[in-house]
């Protein structure tokens, strides 16, 4: 019996790593929260969040802005989620080890891994010219929902893989068919990782810049039909910051941005909670 | 959809789209029936719809090759200054072309070489194709004799923004680099050239030389609400905008970059 | 409609949006490729691949800076961020308290939706001035691209792999303590060999999200073509070169850029095909058995 | 009387494991069926391929034919969910669905397509009585099911499937976890659904066996030994083995 | 004497639900004491608190003390590993790692520090003997565990929790997925271990009960109606109710 360290030790440095990247981890969102909160939280009041820019974003709000994220994230969920979720379920329960399951793994990944300026120049060229959706909401929505798919449906996938057997089987052997047994049993049991996948999703659409600058447009209304065009708040940001309009407003965007994200994601998270605890009876 | 009476797209720079924006928004007060959109993509961009059809007027921020300007009809809404910068913290206040020249080309490495401290100049430069970039480069790099132009320093860091360059440079007491004068802020401090700053007045007569235009393309004639718009652009109430955006109309016809 | 034909709807529905992954890959590959071939045939592939310089205003076109870019960025980022986002992971499901994991979670997911344009931000205002001051230089480089990248993954890595983690039956982990193994003992035996799968995919996520980063990377890398000496030294990105050129970019030079995505296409597929084969080799199956 | 199940030179492989060797046995209508053998013999096996369960393990092989009412279950145009729906099953491990206890009960009620409130209240309470589980949940029926114990488990997944009320009931012990009350019960229970219902019981214990059935079958290293009716098995059996067995002078 | 475990005015609670009651029970050395009782009545609950497996149920509170050769195991300077490592456990529902036979086996051996080859496969030979299981999977120790049959999953927890020799040994029902042959294979294990280590055993059948421990106690909706020597608890108990349940007669 030798060994270098006791498990009592190992456990106690292993313990103090995991704790280390922890806090790590916390510092740095703090650091970058803090920096975003800190440098934008000063320009936020009622009339910034509710009212049109002026002058280019120089003085005035942010409403259109706002309106134009959400209706550009809902286009791409509402796209991205059925297809992320039928693939993954596809590939995880239908379609065995078979080339094609392997196809369309690699492609979803290599999807994941296209840079967001190429699908920029593929929306404008294909939704844009091709499809003649001109600039507006509906051509960056989709360009979104290209992006934020792989992400939903990969970590869908593992989690419906993860679902154990014997939930499955006891369905199966109540004569329930295979679809039932997926919606009723399966997808509820995978519920939290799907809902980490889409939150991940979703956080890349909603805060996505290159992918949309040349599909979204950049008109400063707020946005009516979906074939209107309209300007996220990552867009604007983003003209505010790098054209230097206005940094104070670019820094209120963000921060706005990142207030959103953070209690979509807060508030998701304690539903999926309950839910788990409810189920698992843990 | 492009050519409908009282809708009018504008795509194209992003350097002229907050320019564009705001005589947008000036002339839809006056024009309530009609709605014009500003989209931003790049000069490329512009310069495709305008020629595609995509937009009724695109817009670019450098001076056209006749190549790309075929069968588009320009206007020149004014010209934008182009800024050596330095950090507030650089004691220098100005250099001669050449000096800059052999800054940016890199045969002047060190700050000591134009009366600075002992210490490495670190040049930051716009990318490939920006029209910032390619006004500095024509007007103070120039040509070799062969008619190549002279190239960038290579080991120059390069920003895309005009918002990075200035950030780049504000921090770091060695940096230079170079920036529109329209959106010049109060971080990084302006170089003369040969003793002549940047303004309005020196750019409008042309003593203050790095300068390009500010453009709009239309595919053939401009017509029906397009020309419109361009005309109240052209005229008093445009001109009032952009001069106080400190687009600036050139008094001088000699000095464009073409 | 009978149960019999609706199974068959269903499996050919979901079938199709299977498929459609595969159906949007292609067509962005046909179209790079058709709009970036004619510039390899023109430049010539040996001289677009390992040609050395990329001037384009000259008619240069060489890629193969940037290729050691891309990968030593997306090589240094991964080194950083995946031991860091596993133990954050082990840490979240295992070790925080509940309400510690309760706060942290949602808001390391939120990291995830922080723009680039952010990211790129505090890089080039906090971070490349620290580095300048540190360790000389000017401070852009790739090292400051691969930390920017590095806590721009972690939000991907984290909370894929605390699903996987969370997701393995609590028998596994109760038989594992009844026999006196200590809590790092249970994760590193049972847990995380369980959590493989899920582990995988996070870090294939993860190095999806590093390769494909534009604005931000192009923020603190500096953008130099050049092979760096150094990770103090200055880099371009294949990403970067694309993004920063393409607004102005016409002719054979708008051809070359797309040319640089089928380049950055054939990274993206060969690093896969490196992850995919660990995956395959280290995939195991739980919940094998039945009763 | 034809028989309700009749199992002809069944071979079963896992992978390259022989499980399942030349098994024919007949199963009669209206009549409980014992299988016994030791442990690992085969008997879940053998009755996870009545219910086509083992389709989803992908190294399971078979050949030979399971003729239910005459017809080869293995058919290719024979559809899986109505042989399911026909031939409810017990599993040996609990596996309780994530859900509350009611809706565990109500599933499979709820999948073939019954949504009236009252008529699913009436149901799930019924079958949990007779699973003798109602006295202990009937106050937290909204509880997770994950959160009972090991014999109320039992009992919940003995109720899930009798709820839907299958034509044949496969049960895999299904009072191994219960103590000798509850098993009373579900012996009772056994006893009452025989009228109706095709019930294969496997247990370990004889008592039940002679207790609850009408023939027994006798399993050993995945061959059956011995069949036949239950009080000639247990008095007289044929084969040796079989007597070693049920006397406990085995191996 | 004293006494190896003593559990003093135990009572559990699940959230709101009281789960045990006033639990007083003191534990020897060297003997096998039986716990009996109805499904759900508390004996799972009650033998996870001996070794604290209940900790990581969220909603788990307990008062009263439970003292292991006199030092309470849930003081706060308690180390669980080292406690857990004296404890062993046999759960309920099997519940093997998904890992090959043999690594199941030698798990709790190479987290003690055991990496040599020869000791670990002697080791687990020695330990899947002593479970009965060895003939049946000898052939195949690579194979995954959970390919083996229920009964060869619970016999594998066992060689598992017996292969890293704790001094306690909690078993919950741990034959109840066995025939009568690896049944009496395994009382004889229990037998044989009984004069080295404390056994506490939970069964749901009385002949069980009877044939291994010495002491019994019997548990009804969370308390503990009677314990006392095994053989005197069966022929003469004194409260009404334990004479119901041992008799059958009870509910
Ligand atoms: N995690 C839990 N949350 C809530 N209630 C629980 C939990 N675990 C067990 N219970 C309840 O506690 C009671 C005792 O359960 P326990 O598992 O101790 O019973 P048992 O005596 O082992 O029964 P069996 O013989 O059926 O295994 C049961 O009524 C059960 O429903
Ligand atoms: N999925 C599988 N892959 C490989 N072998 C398997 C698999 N399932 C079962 N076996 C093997 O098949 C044999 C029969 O298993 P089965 O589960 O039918 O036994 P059983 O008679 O039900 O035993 P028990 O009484 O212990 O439940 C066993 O030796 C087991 O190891
Ligand atoms: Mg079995
Ligand atoms: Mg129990
Ligand atoms: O075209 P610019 O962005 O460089 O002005």
């Amino acid at each position: 019996m030798n060994r270098i360290l006791s498990p009592k030790i190992s456990q106690k440095i292993m313990k103090g790593v995991f704790w280390g990247s922890g806090i790590l981890t916390i510092l740095l969102l703090v650091m970058i929260i803090g920096y975003v909160l800190i440098n934008g939280l000063p320009v936020i009041n009622f009339e910034f969040l509710f009212s049109d820019p002026i002058d280019s974003g120089r003085a005035g709000g942010i409403f259109p802005m706002i309106v134009s994220t959400i209706y550009v994230t809902f286009v791409a969920l509402v796209v991205a989620i059925p297809l992320g979720i039928g693939g993954a379920v596809y590939l995880a329960e239908y379609a065995g080890e078979s080339n094609i399951v392997k196809a369309i793994r690699f492609g979803s990944e290599t999807l994941a891994s296209i840079p967001s300026i190429v699908f920029g120049l593929f929306g404008y060229a294909f939704f844009v010219i091709y499809l003649g959706l001109g600039f507006c909401v509906l051509s960056g929505g989709l360009t979104l929902a290209l992006m934020a798919l792989p992400t939903i449906l990969r970590t869908a996938e593992v989690s419906i893989e993860s679902v154990p057997r014997s939930y499955t089987e006891g369905s199966l052997a109540l004569g329930a068919n295979k679809w039932q047994t997926i919606y009723e049993v399966v997808l509820p049991a995978a519920i939290p990782g799907i809902i980490t996948g889409i939150i991940l999703g979703m956080a890349r659409a909603i805060e996505e810049t290159a992918a949309i600058l040349y599909t979204v447009g950049a008109s400063l209304a707020v946005p009516v039909s979906i074939f209107d065009p309209a300007r996220p708040l990552p867009l604007h940001l983003y003209t505010l910051a790098t054209e230097g309009i206005s940094m104070p407003n670019a820094y209120g965007t963000a921060a706005v941005l990142v207030i959103l994200i953070l209690v979509i994601t807060i508030v998701t998270n304690a539903l999926v909670d309950r839910y788990i605890k409810k189920m698992m009876g843990r | 959809a492009p050519g409908s009476g009282s809708k009018v797209t504008v795509v194209g720079s992003t350097s002229v789209q907050p320019v564009a924006e705001k005589l947008a928004t000036a002339y839809m007060k006056e024009h309530p029936n009609v709605k014009i959109t500003v989209q931003g993509g790049g000069t490329a961009v512009g310069i495709k719809s305008a020629q595609d059809g995509t937009a009724n007027i695109g817009t670019a921020s450098k001076a056209l090759s006749t190549n790309d300007s075929q069968g588009l009809t320009q206007y020149t809404l004014g010209q934008d200054g182009v800024v050596a910068i330095v950090s507030p913290n650089n004691n220098l206040t100005g250099l001669t072309k050449d000096q800059l020249k052999g800054i940016f080309s890199g045969n002047i490495t060190n700050w000591n070489q134009v009366g600075g401290p002992d210490a490495k100049i670190n040049v930051i430069v716009r990318e490939e194709g920006s029209g910032t970039r390619d006004a500095f480069q024509d007007i103070v790099l120039g040509k070799l004799s062969n008619g190549t132009k002279v190239s960038f320093v290579s080991s120059a860091i390069v920003q895309s923004s005009t918002q990075a360059v200035q950030q780049a440079v504000s921090q770091d007491p060695n940096a230079i680099g170079f920036c529109s004068f329209a959106d010049l802020g109060n971080d990084t401090k302006a170089l003369s050239i040969n003793g002549i700053s940047a303004s309005a007045s020196t750019i409008a007569d042309g003593t203050y030389t790095i300068q390009r235009p500010f453009l709009f393309l239309v595919k053939g004639d401009a017509k029906g609400e397009v020309k419109n718009f361009i005309d109240w652009v052209m005229g008093p109430e445009g001109q009032a905008i952009l001069t106080s955006q400190k687009i600036i109309k050139s008094t001088n016809s000699t000095n464009s970059t073409k | 409609m009978t149960e019999k034909t609706e199974e068959k709807f269903v499996k050919w529905v979901l079938f199709a949006t299977g498929l459609s992954s595969i159906a949007i890959i292609l067509l962005i590959i046909l179209f790079i490729f058709n709009e970036g071939i004619p510039a390899i045939t023109n430049i010539g592939f040996f001289n677009f691949v390992f040609g050395m310089t990329w001037a384009p205003s000259n008619g240069q076109y060489g890629v193969f800076p940037m290729v050691i870019g891309t990968l030593g960025i997306t090589a240094l980022a991964l080194l950083l961020a995946v031991p860091l986002s596993i133990c954050c992971a082990v840490f979240l499901s295992e070790i925080a308290p509940p309400t510690m994991r309760k706060i942290l979670k949602p808001t390391i997911q939120g990291l995830a939706g922080i723009p680039s344009v952010i990211y790129g931000f505090f890089g080039l205002v906090v971070l490349v001035p620290f580095m300048r001051v540190h360790y000389g230089g000017t401070g852009f480089s790739l090292l400051a691209a691969s930390l920017i990248l590095t806590i721009m993954i972690l939000p991907t890595i984290t909370s894929i792999s605390e699903d996987a983690l969370r997701s393995i039956p609590m028998e596994y982990k109760e038989a594992s303590f009844a026999l006196g193994a200590t809590q790092w003992q249970t994760i590193k035996n049972v847990l995380l060999p369980a959590a493989v799968p899920g582990v995988i995919t996070a870090i294939i996520l993860g190095m999806g999200r590093a390769i494909g980063e534009t604005m931000a990377v192009i923020m603190v890398a500096g953008n130099v073509v050049q092979i760096p000496g150094s990770i103090f030294d200055p880099v371009r990105a294949l990403t970067s070169n694309i993004a920063l050129e393409m607004g102005y970019a016409t002719g054979l030079h708008y051809n070359a850029l797309f040319a640089t995505g089928i380049i950055l296409i054939g990274v993206i597929i060969i690093l896969l095909l490196i992850a995919n084969y660990f995956n395959y080799k280290k995939r195991v199956t739980i919940g094998g058995g039945y009763l | 009387m034809p028989y309700r199940i009749e199992v002809k030179d069944l071979n079963v492989y896992f992978g390259e494991s022989h499980i399942l060797k030349d098994i024919n046995i007949n199963i009669n209508n209206n009549m409980v069926t014992a299988l016994i053998g030791p442990s690992g013999c085969g008997k879940s096996t053998f009755i996870r391929t009545l219910n086509r369960m083992n389709d989803s393990i992908s190294t399971f092989k078979k050949d030979g034919s399971v003729l239910l009412d005459g017809k080869d279950i293995y058919e290719s145009k024979v559809d899986v969910v109505d042989l399911r729906k026909k031939v409810g099953m017990v599993f040996q491990k609990p596996n309780p669905f994530p859900k509350s206890i009611f809706d565990n009960v109500a599933y499979g009620l709820r999948i073939h397509g019954e949504s009236d409130k009252d008529v699913l209240a009436n149901k799930v309470e019924e079958s949990l009585r007779a699973a003798a589980l109602w006295d202990e949940v009937k106050d937290k029926l909204e509880m997770s099911a994950l959160g009972l114990s090991g014999g109320q488990q039992q009992r919940l997944c003995i109720a899930r499937t009798i709820a839907v009320e299958p034509e044949v009931i496969l049960m895999d012990e299904p009072c191994s976890a219960l103590d000798p009350i509850s098993t009373t019960k579900i012996e009772d229970l056994i006893h009452k659904l025989k009228d109706d219902y095709t019930i294969i019981i496997v247990t370990h214990n004889m008592q039940q066996a002679t207790r609850v059935s009408k023939y027994t079958a006798f399993f050993l290293n995945g061959e059956i030994v011995e069949s036949g009716l239950t009080d000639k098995l247990f008095i007289e059996p044929e084969d040796k083995r079989t007597e070693d067995y049920i006397t406990g002078r085995f191996g």
